[in-house]
């Protein structure tokens, strides 16, 4: 098996998915020749030419607008948003249009668009390229929202998407994008739409993770397993929607609860994983549930490694949690 | 030094129109043409407009419907749709119900929208007059004014790429012209050449806000120009202009020519919605003005010079559609309102296993009667 | 005292700063001589003149844009935003610009914009003028959320945001505009952001909650309080900066949380404040925390009542908390 | 019919320049008035970019800074600032650094800003080139493109509603004529007549996408009849044919005539930023052309033609500027990254008690030391 990474991995599901179906078109700012800024489309404008693989002027309202005018005419647009910071442009589109077009209409038109983008931080992006805008999605029904953390779940996740009836917003962890390797089946596969995978067993705290947070709260479980804590650990892969069966089985078993993202703490994804515990499992709980987080301020250049969630920082809640 | 825009250049600001003051048709004018069975049909059309407004408005002002929003004086406007087949696509705002009327949408499909009860076509998802007709190209609308505008161009565009030579026809008000949507639309669609036609009631108005509060540009037909494709004004109470219009842009737009925008100078006579008072904000004279132009009567009087127009063939057409819609109505007020169970389809095309969780969880209460259920 | 609905008391709170401060300027859709949508603007074009009442092009992202512009130079803009419902294409200028100004440029520019916008359920206004977006806004850092419910509140609430220094999203309950009546002092007054206010004592369990909801709470708290229970209820008033004090407080003492609003459940402001709970007060908790709010669905139009958290909902929600 | 946009008027395509090769100024071409002192004083500001840029980019590519963007080819349009007064404000973009330069904004607080150092006037807290200066009236440059156009539409508007003669200028690229935004500030522009100038750099790039998959319009300029105000196409590469349209320009504006777009067309030399590499979808030939039309040589061949270039002189500017840089990248690699709680301030104007835990929280951990801090 080949070992990819996540860019590779989404540019080998968006290959076999262009050859596989006719419908799938891809667009987007710089995303033809150029191949898209982190590559992520790269070699497909020269395979499937300029009618499938677009350019698109600068508006991401004009990119996921005519996209969902595309998909309800019955192609399969797979729109790149450059990074995850520049899609408020097109919010109206994606939160009013979108995410009701089924609904609105009684069903009778649909638009299953994929929107692929890049977020979070740790590449030094500041401010405006570093976001995780995940929980305005997750706010939005009618939208699906998909965190891959590895280059196997990126390609089958992607894949599960595309060929899914509903509009999913996918959010690409760029700060992995490269350094996230792995083996990945050559050819079609999926991974379904909903199922969390357990990525460590543990009897002691589960800890809830997605996308890049995954790979900071697996060094900081090696970091407190030395000194013997046992965490169990989760990559959600999916936030909408949620596998709320292995969030609560595993926190049933735990009693203990420790979540990791890197959004802003207030009224972030987290905020809906505990408030989801502590409506269904609360009995069961034997310490507060902790969130660790970004902080509730713009994300930050120079301090970037301050602000977001360090294996220190989870390790320490863990820690904490567990000795409660 | 050259400063674009200075000297406004009179021929971008010319109205086109083809229906004389007397009915016939200018002489110069290369009508479009239009059999005597279209032409009554389309009289038709435009006269149920009229007469479903009348009516949906007195219901809403005696308190048995919501809400209402009315087209008088516009209605020309959406029978541009003759220019199309049935196969294009029509991406309407919420002020066209003839257009949809006319591509076959039912007067009781459209009543049932308007009560939203169990046999809405979308379900009672929506408020009054957000129609969603499938069967008739006749796309969902939406209040958000303007997300039409690339929807249509991405529809359009994609035609082209699945290489049919399907259109669409997108229409919008020109207070919707000053909406980012608008321009991105335009853009995209002068770009990759969308066969897209750009239809923009301007009738004056956005609710309370006049023309020249919306934009200082001097025409909206001008504003084609940003997008390096052709725009035209055009007489939006001249039905045979309009048609005239709309088939050159459609024939420009399959031949692959790309987009076209046509300004449609109309004037919005009734209130924005039934909830608006415009005597606050404009004189009462102004709409007075514009009922000499009705369009309506404009196409009377050319039918008449062309000879088909029959009293009896009015009355007939009025009783025919009054009674279609005292039976719509009889039977949408009967309706009650959708089964509540029914709140928790569409959102996905399965329902996730939280959302079936809220379902039963509303399904166990109580049921709670709604005080205005259906109506 | 004058008896004032809350549409009255945002337009007296208006008038009264345009008249003691020349640098408050009220901009949007139809709110010069028309008075708004709503008459929340009624009579300011009169006494203050088109230069500070302004009817603007229809195009939200150029309301807020502007308004951002205007208040980098000096000016204190109030823009409307119709209906909550259409402040999206606003979103970018508004999460991306105005919350961050201050802190990008190192507290060199602020833009302390008040916008105003009506928002919920409860008229008869489908998918697009019934929404409940604040959570989008409470997740965004440098924005304050205020949310009042009454005519007293509003008017102090409104004066506080103007003559504060940092960007509001002031949400207005319409569907309680008309019919949430009371006394409000004439002239000056403020009531300061970030202090809850508790609405009704009781012993047996926290209600929170907020914007037109409170009333619906009332009239459960009523329902359940004919049975014997004794609920306590919170008006939270603003959302952000949350009055954590008071929210802990009270459940410590109670030993139960129900949380009420509008919003779609999940990621909902009612996230944030279950996990703050479990967070910091899970070990006072006697029953798990409820969620009573909107379902995931756009919001409908025939079944708006069903949808809407109903006094019933919210009554057996405190009763099966109590009696857990 | 009339379609509006058939015939490309060739006045509105004109490009208005005022250097002729031999550094002589156009014999009808009104120039701008222009003292010795300045006409030098704008060469050492052409200069200090470019070599700015030159070292910048150096140092980048030797990984002892994070990011770059450079200016190679654009630096004249910079200077259009020439034409204002200190108290006017600039909306820059991220591709404007002269504009601050000749505003006042110190080489010192450049270089600290690209390092987030302590000393960075924004306090580290954005990537390299985002600036802010207020002692300037050089408004905080964020990523998003287009945001700042309606803001400086609102800042200009706000000094017409507080009666001051300030004016606002506002720079952009010609993809971002392309959003939303560009649309909005413009139309507000015009129906308000904000004293606003709106200056694109049409450098022809987007990242990769050329002008021909950003706009179908033929050109910039065009786009400003669609708001009902002034356009022209000027040689961005030409200093005196810059200042002299924004002269024009902040005229009007301070006379109350309203807005003016000024398309300033130029070529972006270097890459869109230090992570781009051009040679991917472009000929490399393309940007040598645009070698011969360096604006830097244009206006020392116009100094040269005025008698007032000194060889010395350059050098001496060179020397200067180098020093400077010398000076500042020594202080500003020294310095390190902003302390820790500064994190939390300048969220809002005091810290809320909640955001004071969050800094307690992470100032009780063990300090983290930064892998990158202040590089
Ligand atoms: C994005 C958005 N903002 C505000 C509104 C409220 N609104 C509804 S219709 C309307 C005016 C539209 O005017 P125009 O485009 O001229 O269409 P007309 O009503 O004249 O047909 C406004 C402001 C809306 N529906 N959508
Ligand atoms: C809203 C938004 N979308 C995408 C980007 C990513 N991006 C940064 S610069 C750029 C191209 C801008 O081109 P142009 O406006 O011509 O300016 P230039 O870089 O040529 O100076 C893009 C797409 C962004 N910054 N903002
Ligand atoms: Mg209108
Ligand atoms: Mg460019």
């Amino acid at each position: 098996m080949p070992v990819f990474n996540i860019i590779q991995a989404v540019n080998d599901a968006l290959r076999i998915e262009m050859r596989r179906d006719s419908r799938v078109v891809v667009l987007g700012e710089d995303v033809g020749k150029f191949g898209g800024v982190f590559r992520a489309t790269s070699g497909l404008f020269e395979e499937f030419g300029g009618e499938r693989v677009i350019d698109t002027p600068l508006a991401e309202a004009g990119i996921i607008g005519t996209a969902i005018g595309m998909a309800l005419y019955g192609l399969k647009p797979v729109p790149e948003i450059q990074f995850a910071d520049f899609i408020y442009p097109a919010f109206d589109q994606i939160v009013n249009e979108l995410a009701k077009f089924r609904y609105r209409s009684g069903g009778q038109y649909t638009a299953p668009v994929v929107i692929r983008t890049p977020y979070g931080g740790g590449i030094r992006g500041g401010h405006y390229h570093s976001q995780s805008p995940e929980a305005y999605f997750a706010h939005t029904p009618g939208l699906k929202v998909v965190i891959p953390s590895n280059p196997y779940d990126a390609k089958g996740l992607l894949l599960a998407a595309i060929r899914g009836e509903d509009p999913v917003i996918f959010m690409e962890p760029k700060r992995v994008y490269r350094a996230a390797k792995g083996e990945v089946p050559e050819g079609d596969y999926t991974v379904p739409i909903g199922e969390a995978k357990v990525v460590r067993e543990g009897r002691q705290v589960t800890v809830l993770c997605y996308g890049a947070m995954v790979h900071t709260v697996i060094e900081a479980a090696e970091k407190v397993a030395a000194d013997g804590f046992d965490p169990e650990i989760i990559d959600l892969r999916t936030l909408l929607p949620l596998d709320t069966e292995a969030v609560l089985t595993s926190v049933r078993k735990t009693g203990r609860a420790v979540i990791a993202h890197e959004a802003p703490k207030t009224c972030g994804y987290g905020a809906e994983l505990a408030a989801l515990i502590a409506e269904r499992a609360l009995m069961q709980l034997e310490a507060p549930i902790v969130r660790v987080t970004g902080f509730d301020t713009p994300f930050p250049y120079s301090l970037e490694n301050e602000y977001l969630p360090s294996p220190e920082r989870v390790a320490k809640a863990i820690r904490d949690t567990v000795r409660f | 030094m050259l400063m674009t825009g200075r000297q406004p250049s009179s021929s971008e600001d010319e109205l086109f129109s083809l229906i004389e003051d007397d009915g016939s048709v200018a002489p110069d004018g290369r009508p479009p043409v239009l059999s005597e069975v279209d032409a009554l049909r389309l009289f038709r059309a435009l006269l149920q407009v009229r007469l479903v407004d009348e009516r949906m408005m007195k219901l809403q002002r005696q308190g048995r419907l919501g809400f209402y929003m009315q087209s008088m004086g516009e209605e020309a406007t959406h029978l541009a749709v003759h220019a199309l087949r049935p196969s294009d696509w029509v991406f309407p705002s919420y002020r066209e119900p003839g257009a949809a009327f006319y591509r076959g949408y039912s007067l009781k499909d459209f009543t049932n929208q308007l009560f939203g009860n169990a046999e809405d076509p979308i379900k009672g998802r929506q408020m009054p007059v957000h129609h969603s007709a499938r069967s008739a190209n006749y796309v969902s609308i939406s209040s958000p004014v303007g997300t039409q505008i690339p929807q249509a161009v991405g529809m359009a565009w994609a035609a082209k790429i699945s290489q049919k030579d399907d259109v669409a026809l997108v229409y919008f008000g020109e207070g919707t012209t000053s909406t980012g949507q608008f321009h991105v639309g335009m853009n995209f669609a002068g770009v990759f050449k969308a066969p897209c036609i750009f239809l923009c009631r301007n009738n004056g108005y956005a609710i309370s806000t006049g023309y020249q509060h919306q934009t200082a540009s001097r025409s909206i037909a001008v504003k084609a120009l940003a997008y390096g494709m052709p725009g035209v004004r055009v007489d939006g109470n001249d039905l045979l202009a309009m048609i005239s219009a709309t088939e050159e842009a459609v024939a420009r737009a399959r031949a692959g020519d790309g987009p076209t925008l046509i300004e449609a100078v109309t004037y919005r006579r009734a209130g924005h919605s039934s909830s608006d008072d415009p005597n606050v904000y404009r004189d009462p004279n102004e709409p007075k003005e514009w009922e000499r132009r009705d369009p309506i009567e404009r196409w009377k009087r050319y039918l008449v010079a062309r000879g088909i127009y029959e009293e009896a063939i009015e009355s007939q057409y009025r009783q025919e559609i009054g009674e279609e819609i005292v039976a719509a109505l009889a039977h949408a007020e009967k309706i009650g309102p959708p089964a509540v169970e029914t709140l928790f389809d569409d959102v996905f095309s399965e329902v996730p296993v939280e959302l079936e969780g809220q379902r039963q969880e509303l399904l166990a209460l109580p049921r709670y009667v709604s005080p205005h259920g259906g109506s």
